[in-house]
């Protein structure tokens, strides 16, 4: 648990925020997909931490800058879009397995759909910095509308491709992203893609069934959390075993990032 | 700090609760476990058990509702793949005991008095969110008594009883515990508690109800304590909302010789920590040289 | 938005809790009472009473310790100083009975009976602030169902019985005071719970125990509701830290027919009407045309 | 309750604050010795309002500020003293029996302990409002030590007599304010002057013993309490009647100030 100090809290639309905190150099840098636990210092707002993925990292001399994207959806993430400059909060981590990066592969599609833009910005960055740049980045961006396209500009200068859909078709396909996803693969070779993706449960469980039964996709997963560590086993998520049984595995330890054929999706609530 | 529960000694008061602390080595990185009272690990059963489907948490106003389902890797798997971890440090550990029936009780707890490395059992009659078992054993003293007498045969470790919260009368519950040959009890457990989804009007948990824990219940465990306490002559072990050291006092100086923190670990790793040295700052403040001077302390 | 329990009409569900509104009065500057589903004034006794000594309540986490203990100015001066206020109102009025004894419930509802302008009945076998009646009569499925019965044999005004939560099994009291007679149950009271002054180690409540309210409980509250409702044929009414519209819904979609507003009135004098303007909103968002369809409509 | 905005919060010592606030135009004047209950607007910190006494009070065009003096004493205070400006808070009030001013009195007696002097501030400013010029204002401050003093500069611009104790002497007599009494009292008449106090139980009481028998004093209590309007019966305070029996008031809305005589002190907690 390190003590962290909100740097800016910037309003990016309707509901969604970028925050910068600034935290001591001793925080680990984090791989792609792990995430923190943020609670304010203040003994107020809710009981839990809330589980948010790390966006955008910077060491710095003596400290570091922890970059994260989120929306307010509740009483936590309100809390968090009332806080300014100077406020103290306390963060957790980094936390989970993140996505794993096989240099072998030539293209990293990352698709996301809604907040699930959070970790691929720090996915993109960290693709780019271990020089893969040789290899493409191919980019799937879905949101509810143009307003809620979040992180374009940024992964505009990324230098790689960029899909995008709409559901209300105000900016790019008229769809979810998970539709664009077949005619991306297209004449694609399993061996040399490597798939990363992260949304709403919906949006997964529709990638999973569009998805080309031999290409894989890491997924990044959401579940309610408590502790982030592992210890309360109340973030489970049931997975299939190999032998067609079903283990339930810990969305914070063992994940968040798991293989979206494992997820057993009769146990996920849709929302 | 050193406290005695029977023949078990703690070099300080503060525990850890079952099922908030993993075993132990998921909270490794962020405290020094030699420096804990004991660690209390996820209740373990005879066969592994996969737990309820989920969702398993919501939080709830200043708590949270979970139903774990005693999720556990199983007695052999914790002895062969965790205990081990454990040994490493100087801490009592303490395995908490679940079963379906009596006899499945009964051998997970022959199955770690022969371990070595378990100091204590702590019989779980009280968890809520099992359809066997657990709090229907705990809402009837005949049974407490009868799975605590029956596992007193079987072991000659410190025994602990873990009652449940959800009963009219709880100091019948720790009579019965006492008169079983409990060595102490430990309260409480969760309460029985519901929230629902009013959007999608279904409830925030898969398996309906779940169990309470964090401040929220405090005062109930408080009171529970202070009528266990002056019921029965064995120690207490006090449970429930427990985040600072004030409210491990308030846990003490009502009658529990230790106390043990649950939710408080998820919100903050080092609250075990944190809570030990606010209890030697409160001692030398108010000139208290032992904590078994506090305990009971209460002027009413 | 209207709801009928027994005889009763509502215009609304959304009721005060009893000992959190006063006698309407207080909270007549704030609250446009002919808006309320129903007002429930504080529990009325034959004799005048003087509560408990001070202090009698604390915060808690998301709650608070109350021990009034019933203070009072018994039923006659209710009758005569505080009803004609509230005669003024279109609003039911609910009139909360304690006795210390079977025989002063008796009176208090006979007088009440005989008295325009009350509604209908709650009987309080719940309070856990006294030593007799109360709390006493409420954990026991027997003395429920005597002090319904006979309760139901003195009056016609519809009857509600308000149940204890400190009990293992609130379904066996909801049952008893429906065989008792009772026109609808309304749960929860408040838990038993205490708290620790650590500095002065001392109860911060001069009667040592009180009892727990608001958010904290909420879940309790709801779990029991959902039992109840599933238990008994008569209406439920839910209570139990309703602060908002969306609180007020888990009990209705739990199966409450009513809720009850309690320690929300301290926080914000306005909360009933502000849950009943947020209860309309939802209807219309869910295109739900009467609260009824919602009533007990949890998919699980 | 009223919506308010925190206009200043200025740390006056360690642990005292003074805050103000604006208030719609709507809120009613309060009598001196009046109190609100305060909480935040966001659905954060502790469940229940914290009463404060009115210590300032000011009507502008088109809104009216609210000044407060107080103490962290605890969670909630603790919350009030990190509130900055524009912070938004929920304010009920003016609340409870205030002082009684009785015109005819020649000399006024203020009597603040601690921070009894809050509500003081209030009563000189209307003392003063009222056109009691011609009567005399006396200031009797008690603290534990010099630092703790505080609203001395006000007090010393209203033109009043100025007696001061501290606990620890290190300003004025060294001793509790109850032990200034006798001396100030000594060959005054009863009907010439009237006595208000305010501060900690115990200040109060042995202002009670020390208070010679045909004089009377309006004190200013202090309770737990939930509602601030007479609905939970929880800030209860056993009081004498005449016919040697007790009553139980509430505070909130049968005082804060009582007689001091009328006050059964066995039922008070001294802490
Ligand atoms: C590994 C991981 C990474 C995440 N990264 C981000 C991110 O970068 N940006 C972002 O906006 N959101 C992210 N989320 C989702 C985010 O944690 C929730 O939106 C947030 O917890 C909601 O809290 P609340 O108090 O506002 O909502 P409430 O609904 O009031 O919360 C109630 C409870 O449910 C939990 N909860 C509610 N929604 C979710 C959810 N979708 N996932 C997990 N728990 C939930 C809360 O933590 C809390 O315990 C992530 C979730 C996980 C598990
Ligand atoms: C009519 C009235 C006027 C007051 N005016 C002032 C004022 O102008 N300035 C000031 O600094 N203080 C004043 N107080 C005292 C102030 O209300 C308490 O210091 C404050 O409530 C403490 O809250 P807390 O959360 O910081 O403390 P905690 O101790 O954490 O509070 C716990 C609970 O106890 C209550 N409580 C604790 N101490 C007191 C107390 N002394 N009196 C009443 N309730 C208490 C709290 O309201 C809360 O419900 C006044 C009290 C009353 C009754
Ligand atoms: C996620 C979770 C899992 C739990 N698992 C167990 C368990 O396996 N065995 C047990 O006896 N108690 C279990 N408990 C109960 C706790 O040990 C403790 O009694 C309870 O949470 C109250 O304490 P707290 O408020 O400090 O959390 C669990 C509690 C939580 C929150
Ligand atoms: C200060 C206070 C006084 C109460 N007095 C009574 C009472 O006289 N009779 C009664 O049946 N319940 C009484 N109650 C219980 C409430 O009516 C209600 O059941 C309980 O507070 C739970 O609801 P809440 O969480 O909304 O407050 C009282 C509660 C409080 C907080
Ligand atoms: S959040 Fe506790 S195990 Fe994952
Ligand atoms: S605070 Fe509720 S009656 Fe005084």
């Amino acid at each position: 648990m390190c003590r962290a100090n909100v740097i800016y809290n910037r309003r990016l639309n309707d509901r969604d925020f970028h925050m910068a905190l600034r935290l001591p150099k001793e925080f680990v840098d984090p791989r792609p997909g792990q995430f923190v636990m943020l609670r304010p210092a203040a003994p107020e707002g809710p009981l839990l931490s809330r589980p948010l993925s790390v966006h955008r990292f910077t060491r710095l001399h003596d400290h570091v800058v922890l970059g994260l994207l989120y929306r307010v959806v509740g009483r936590g993430t309100a809390m968090f879009s009332r806080w300014s400059s100077g406020t103290e909060a306390l963060v957790l981590g980094p936390l989970g397995n993140g996505f794993r990066i096989d240099g072998k592969k030539q293209e990293h599609i990352l698709i996301a759909g809604g907040m699930g833009v959070a970790p691929m910005g720090y996915l993109a960055d960290c693709l780019r910095g271990r020089n893969l740049g040789g290899q493409r980045m191919i980019f799937c961006l879905g949101a509810k509308s143009q307003g809620e396209l979040i992180g374009l500009e940024r992964l505009e200068t990324m230098g790689g491709r960029l899909h995008i859909s709409t559901d209300d078709g105000t900016m790019g396909t008229c769809g979810t992203v998970a539709e664009l996803l077949p005619g991306i693969l297209g004449g694609r070779e399993p061996e040399a893609v490597e798939l990363y993706a992260c949304g709403p449960p919906g949006m997964l469980k529709s990638l999973a069934s569009s998805l080309p039964g031999d290409f894989s996709c890491q997924a990044s997963l959401e579940a309610r959390m408590a502790c982030g560590v592992g210890a309360c086993l109340g973030c489970a998520m049931t997975m299939r075993t190999d032998g067609k049984g079903v283990v339930r595995k810990s969305v914070c330890r063992d994940g968040p990032v798991f293989d979206l054929r494992e997820i057993c999706w009769d146990e996920i609530v849709i929302t | 700090m050193g406290v005695e529960i029977g023949s078990l000694r703690l070099k300080n008061p503060v525990m850890t609760a079952s099922g908030t602390f993993g075993y132990g080595e998921e909270y490794a990185p962020y405290v020094d476990l030699n420096r804990l009272g004991a660690i209390v690990v996820k209740g373990l059963s005879w066969k592994p058990r996969l737990g309820n489907p989920p969702p398993r948490i919501m939080e709830t106003p200043a708590g949270m509702l979970n139903a774990i389902g005693l999720q556990n890797i199983g007695v052999k798997a914790f002895i062969s793949g965790k205990l081990p971890f454990l040994r490493n440090f100087d801490v009592a550990v303490v395995a908490n005991v679940y079963g379906e029936t009596v006899e499945e009780y009964l051998r997970v707890c022959e199955l770690l008095t022969a371990t070595s490395g378990i100091h204590a059992l702590e019989i779980n009659v009280s968890c809520p969110n099992v359809k066997k078992g657990g709090v229907a054993f705990g809402t009837d003293p005949e049974m407490i008594a009868e799975v605590t007498g029956r596992a007193r045969g079987v072991t000659d470790l410190p025994l602990l009883v873990k009652l449940s919260p959800n009963v009219t009368d709880i100091t019948a519950m720790a009579a019965a515990a006492e008169s079983g040959g409990a060595d102490g009890i430990c309260l409480i457990n969760t309460l029985t508690g519901m929230s629902v989804d009013v959007e999608r009007r279904v409830p925030h948990l898969k398996n309906i109800t779940g169990g309470l824990s964090g401040p929220a219940i405090k005062p109930v465990a408080v009171r529970m304590v202070w009528e266990a306490a002056r019921t029965v002559k064995i120690p207490v072990i006090g449970i429930g909302g427990i985040m600072t050291a004030a409210d491990a006092l308030e846990f003490i100086i009502a009658g529990a010789t230790a106390v043990q923190v649950g939710t408080a670990n998820f919100v903050n790793p080092k609250a075990t920590l944190e809570i030990l040295s606010g209890l030697g700052a409160y001692m030398n403040r108010h000139g208290v040289g032992s904590i078994k001077e506090l305990v009971g302390s209460l002027t009413t």
